[in-house]
């Protein structure tokens, strides 16, 4: 017998709660389900109604953004949204956060972090071509920042470790540092890849009797409640198991058996099983496609002997992908993968009930409607006050500020900032140039990726600026758009579309919901005035730590079409003799 | 001068790509009998002391600074005249 | 002539060397998978940068014991062209084919940047477009290119002109005498850390990297004519 | 079960930049009584035979082949039971 609570145990001490359900959000499994959920069941229900997997508290706000325009293939919603660029391709593209990994163990938080949105990408059908990265840390002179410097350090080395073995070149991103990220440092990334329109993939599990596979990676014992452990607060309280070892090697090997697995045309879905693992693949590619899945735990090929059917659906080892195939076509994925050293093994099927029913053998373990999971989860719609700060920071006149003394002086002291100077120290460990189609570096505004075999090429870039959204949230929101899309043109690009990564303090306090509600709205204004929808996106809660808030920090990714590469433009002055001009309001 | 031997190696649960890495190679060599690998880390620091408990607190030290990442390692070492 | 790109598991620079090839000489070139063991089609084998192996254990370790590697000696010895560059040349080093051995940067980090190299001998098939003293920019991508040779090894290297560039007044690895690549005794294999694949066209940074690809076609054109 | 217990290190003549890195952050952080570190690898290699014998002529060939770099490191092992 296994040694886990019954589930009334789970009622009566209210065990539910350590899994971050509270009790009227138990209430609700109660009266979905028409009975107690056992342990597997309540760690299901807890990682999917989870805010990281569920965006209880910013499904409202989100759905505001502006999605669609004629360009847009895929919005919100897939792995990563997708957007023509004519002659028959499209571009995938989405930014994530791995936050609160990061904050624990900096390399390998950033490197799964990487690894994770490459996965995102590629589940689409398209061949990543480009990484950015936007990182936030605390303050790295002196000596009491010993530990800001550490994170940094790692976090880069982390970001580099993973995309340089793969061989996806880092192309850009961006680096602030200030007291306000020193307990909550941010680590967003983000994946650019390319495709045909006939080669996109999607995560759907649809095809009742279809065989749904495990592939790549085995399940280990790793980041077992990850999810819900990125929506809690303070993460260094937390269990330590939760850290993942990202292994680059065999996502490269992933990377190219499922790109090869897709063109067979013989996939129906697949997806990453990312955050929460094989529970939010299977939920949500048979919430897609409004069937039900049967998986038999027995069969998930394992890294430890003796996993339970909790740990195996919870665990968040990297690496790992769940695919529906055709019936009968399973061959196809079984020789693809082995030439590439990996597994790919039949774990269940698709069914026609609606349910998730896990066995272990004949032994039914779990059973849940798939919509309860995804469809019927909480969704908050928390108050929101206007902070009292924004009395003073807009009645705030900047010409009380003297002008300096010494201009000179001034201007070393800028340069020197750590937040303003050379970047070189970070990108100079990417390697930026691999796939050999990097023709802006990263050094100048945003990079920009030349595409073989047309004159064509994408303009890419991320931006933010958290301090700026502190002090007006809606202007600021709207800022960050028009400084991703400003560098973008600078480049020589037309801006195409967004991706953006929310991360903000925790929504449950009126304050900091009100600074993600008005700047959300002040980037929808920008995103329409621009005409670039917002395409994918990622939502960070909840990074605040002793009662310090970072600041309010959305980070937009965006990508912009080049029609020739003649037209591209970089930073540098050029020549002596050149005019210098000034141009704006 | 006082020698500490230390092994860095990864806790049991967590991932070790490397050493699954070199039990397939070692496989397609042949060496069918392999069944597992772990790959960690041998460091060999020498200091300048004589006083065996200061170096045992102070290699401790450096082990849980820098040596080791005690998120997912664990180290041992001893102490050896040198 | 025809060309061959080695590919293991983890390469990434495959694709690179096969667009270097197209573009700068027009000629064909195949990828070949690593299980391959027979290279005898092709008069020039590259062996490519990347992470061969997520570079675990050892850069090049694992590569170095594959079958096709058994087929590159072979075509060694029969004087086919063969170039490894970056996990190329690890994996050369590795395999024997050429002395010494490459450790971590000294800097403890990968670096990445257009650097410039000095061409020591231009008297090699892969160095005949270039002169001797000419300096050139090329890339560095890497992290474990800090060659090493023990003295009789480096002796012997010099001695017979074996080494073929070397970092130009900057040492971003800590590389003995600041050796950036090296031929073997018969000048048909060569081995370095920077890659011409990826300077190869104006919009990349530089161009300096097609006199290896021309060379290594003009060196072949005269020993057809020969 | 044996396992081989495998310690691959740099040969004496050869520079270890790792150690160097390592000494100079240790005497940064303050540990100005390391005179010097190197940095090898340790192996945890699980053969499943009973023949310490084979299991010794065995493991030899796997670190001259793939296991160590004899051009710049030498090993040695122990073979305990597991
Ligand atoms: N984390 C990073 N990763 C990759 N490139 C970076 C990173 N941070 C900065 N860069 C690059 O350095 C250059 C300068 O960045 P930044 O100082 O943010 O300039 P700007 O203020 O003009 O956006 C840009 O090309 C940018 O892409």
């Amino acid at each position: 017998m296994r040694n886990e609570p019954t589930p009334q145990q789970i009622a009566e001490e209210k065990i539910y709660r350590t899994f971050g359900l509270n009790d009227e959000e138990y209430n609700k499994v109660v009266t979905l389900m028409g009975r107690q959920p056992n342990y597997v069941e309540t760690g299901i229900y807890s990682v999917m109604w989870s805010e990281h997997c569920s965006y209880k508290s910013s499904r409202p706000v989100l759905k505001k953004f502006p999605t669609q325009a004629p360009h847009v293939l895929q919005g919100p919603g897939e792995n990563a949204g997708i957007i023509d660029i004519g002659d028959n391709l499209a571009v995938s593209f989405k930014i994530e956060s791995h936050n609160h990994p990061s904050a624990i163990e900096p390399y390998q938080g950033a490197a799964t972090g990487v690894g994770g949105i490459i996965r995102d990408v590629f589940t689409m059908g398209a061949r990543p071509i480009a990484l950015l990265n936007s990182l936030r840390f605390g303050e790295i002179e002196g000596a009491e920042n010993a530990h800001n410097r550490y994170l940094f350090g790692n976090v880069v080395a982390g970001i580099a470790g993973y995309g340089n073995c793969i061989g996806i070149p880092t192309v850009g991103g961006e680096v602030v540092f200030d007291d306000r990220y020193k307990y909550n440092p941010l680590v967003n990334a983000m994946c650019v890849g390319l495709l045909t329109h006939d080669e996109i993939a999607k995560g759907t599990a649809s095809g009742v009797g279809n065989p749904v596979l495990a592939v790549g990676a085995r399940t280990g014992r790793d980041g077992i409640h990850g999810a819900t452990f990125a929506s809690v607060e303070d993460p260094h309280t937390k269990e330590r198991s939760a850290v993942q070892v990202g292994d680059p090697f065999m996502e490269k090997l992933l990377l190219e058996a499922c790109l090869e697995l897709i063109a067979t045309g013989a996939v129906v879905g697949i997806q990453d099983m990312g955050a929460a693992g094989l529970t939010s693949s299977s939920s949500e590619m048979a919430a897609r496609a409004g069937s039900g899945l049967e998986l038999d735990m027995l069969k998930v090929p394992r890294r430890e002997e003796g996993m339970t059917p909790y740990e195996l659906m919870l665990s968040e080892s990297q690496e790992r992908m769940l695919v529906v195939m055709e019936k009968g076509k399973e061959h196809i994925a079984e020789e693809i993968f082995k030439k590439w050293n990996l597994e790919a093994t039949v774990i269940g099927r698709v069914t026609e009930d609606g349910m998730l029913r896990l066995k272990e053998g004949d032994e039914t373990v779990a059973e849940i409607e798939v919509t309860t999971l995804v469809d019927d989860a909480p969704v908050y719609h928390r108050p929101s006050a206007r902070p009292k700060y924004l009395d003073e920071t807009l009645a705030f006149d900047p010409s009380t500020i003297s002008q300096p003394e010494n201009y000179t002086e001034t201007l070393h002291t800028l340069l020197r900032t750590p937040t303003i100077a050379s970047k070189e120290y970070v990108y100079s460990q990417y390697d930026y140039m691999v796939r050999t189609s990097t023709i802006v570096r990263p050094g100048s505004d945003a990079a920009i990726v030349s595409i073989r075999g047309t004159r064509k090429a994408l303009a890419m870039c991320t931006d933010g600026n958290g301090r700026y959204v502190y002090l007006n949230p809606r202007r600021g929101g709207q800022h960050a758009i028009a400084e991703a899309a400003r560098n973008v043109v600078c480049s020589g690009g037309k801006p195409l579309a967004v991706t953006d990564c929310l991360n903000y303090s925790s929504p449950e306090k009126p304050e900091i919901f009100y600074q993600f509600e008005e700047s959300c709205a002040g980037m929808s204004e920008a995103c329409v005035a621009l005409a670039t929808p917002v395409i994918s996106g990622n939502v960070s809660l909840y990074n605040q730590t002793n009662d310090l808030d970072i600041y309010p920090t959305p980070i937009i990714g965006m990508v912009g079409l080049v029609d020739d590469i003649d037209h591209i433009t970089t930073q540098e002055f050029k020549t002596a003799g050149n005019h210098i001009l000034l141009v704006g309001p | 001068m006082i020698l500490a031997r230390i092994h860095v190696t990864l806790k049991a649960s967590v991932l070790d790509p490397q050493g699954t890495a070199v039990t397939k190679s070692l496989h397609a060599l042949g060496y069918d009998e392999v069944t597992d690998v772990r790959i960690g880390k041998f460091l060999e620091v020498k200091v300048d002391t004589t006083d065996r408990a200061v170096a045992e607190e102070r290699i401790t030290e450096m082990c849980e600074k820098l040596l080791s990442n005690t998120v997912i390692e664990k180290y041992e070492f001893q102490l050896v005249e040198a | 002539m025809k060309f061959a790109v080695l590919v293991f598991p983890g390469s990434n620079c495959d694709i690179d060397a096969v667009k270097a090839v197209e573009d700068v000489l027009q000629q064909p070139v195949d990828t070949v998978w690593h299980h391959t063991d027979d290279l005898s089609d092709y008069d020039c084998i590259i062996v490519p940068g990347g992470f061969s192996y997520g570079d675990y254990l050892r850069c090049g370790a694992m590569a170095s014991l594959s079958p096709v590697m058994e087929a590159v000696k072979r075509e060694a010895e029969k004087g086919k062209f063969i170039i490894g560059i970056c996990n190329g040349f690890q994996i050369l080093t590795e395999t024997g084919l050429l002395p010494g051995a490459l450790r971590h940067n000294n800097t403890m980090q990968f670096r990445c940047e257009i650097t410039p190299l000095v061409v020591e001998n231009a008297d090699t098939p892969f160095t005949l477009d270039y002169q001797k003293g000419d300096v050139v920019n090329i890339p560095i991508a890497h992290g474990e290119g800090n060659y090493y040779a023990d003295e009789a090894t480096l002796a012997r290297l010099n001695a017979n002109n074996q080494v073929v560039f070397r970092y130009h007044e900057c040492d971003p690895n800590g590389s003995i005498e600041r050796i950036a690549g090296i031929c073997n005794e018969a000048r048909n294999v060569l081995g370095m850390m920077p890659h011409p694949e990826r300077a190869v066209h104006d919009l990349l940074g530089s161009a300096d990297g097609k006199a290896l690809f021309t060379s290594i076609l003009k060196a072949w054109e005269g020993r057809q004519r020969a």
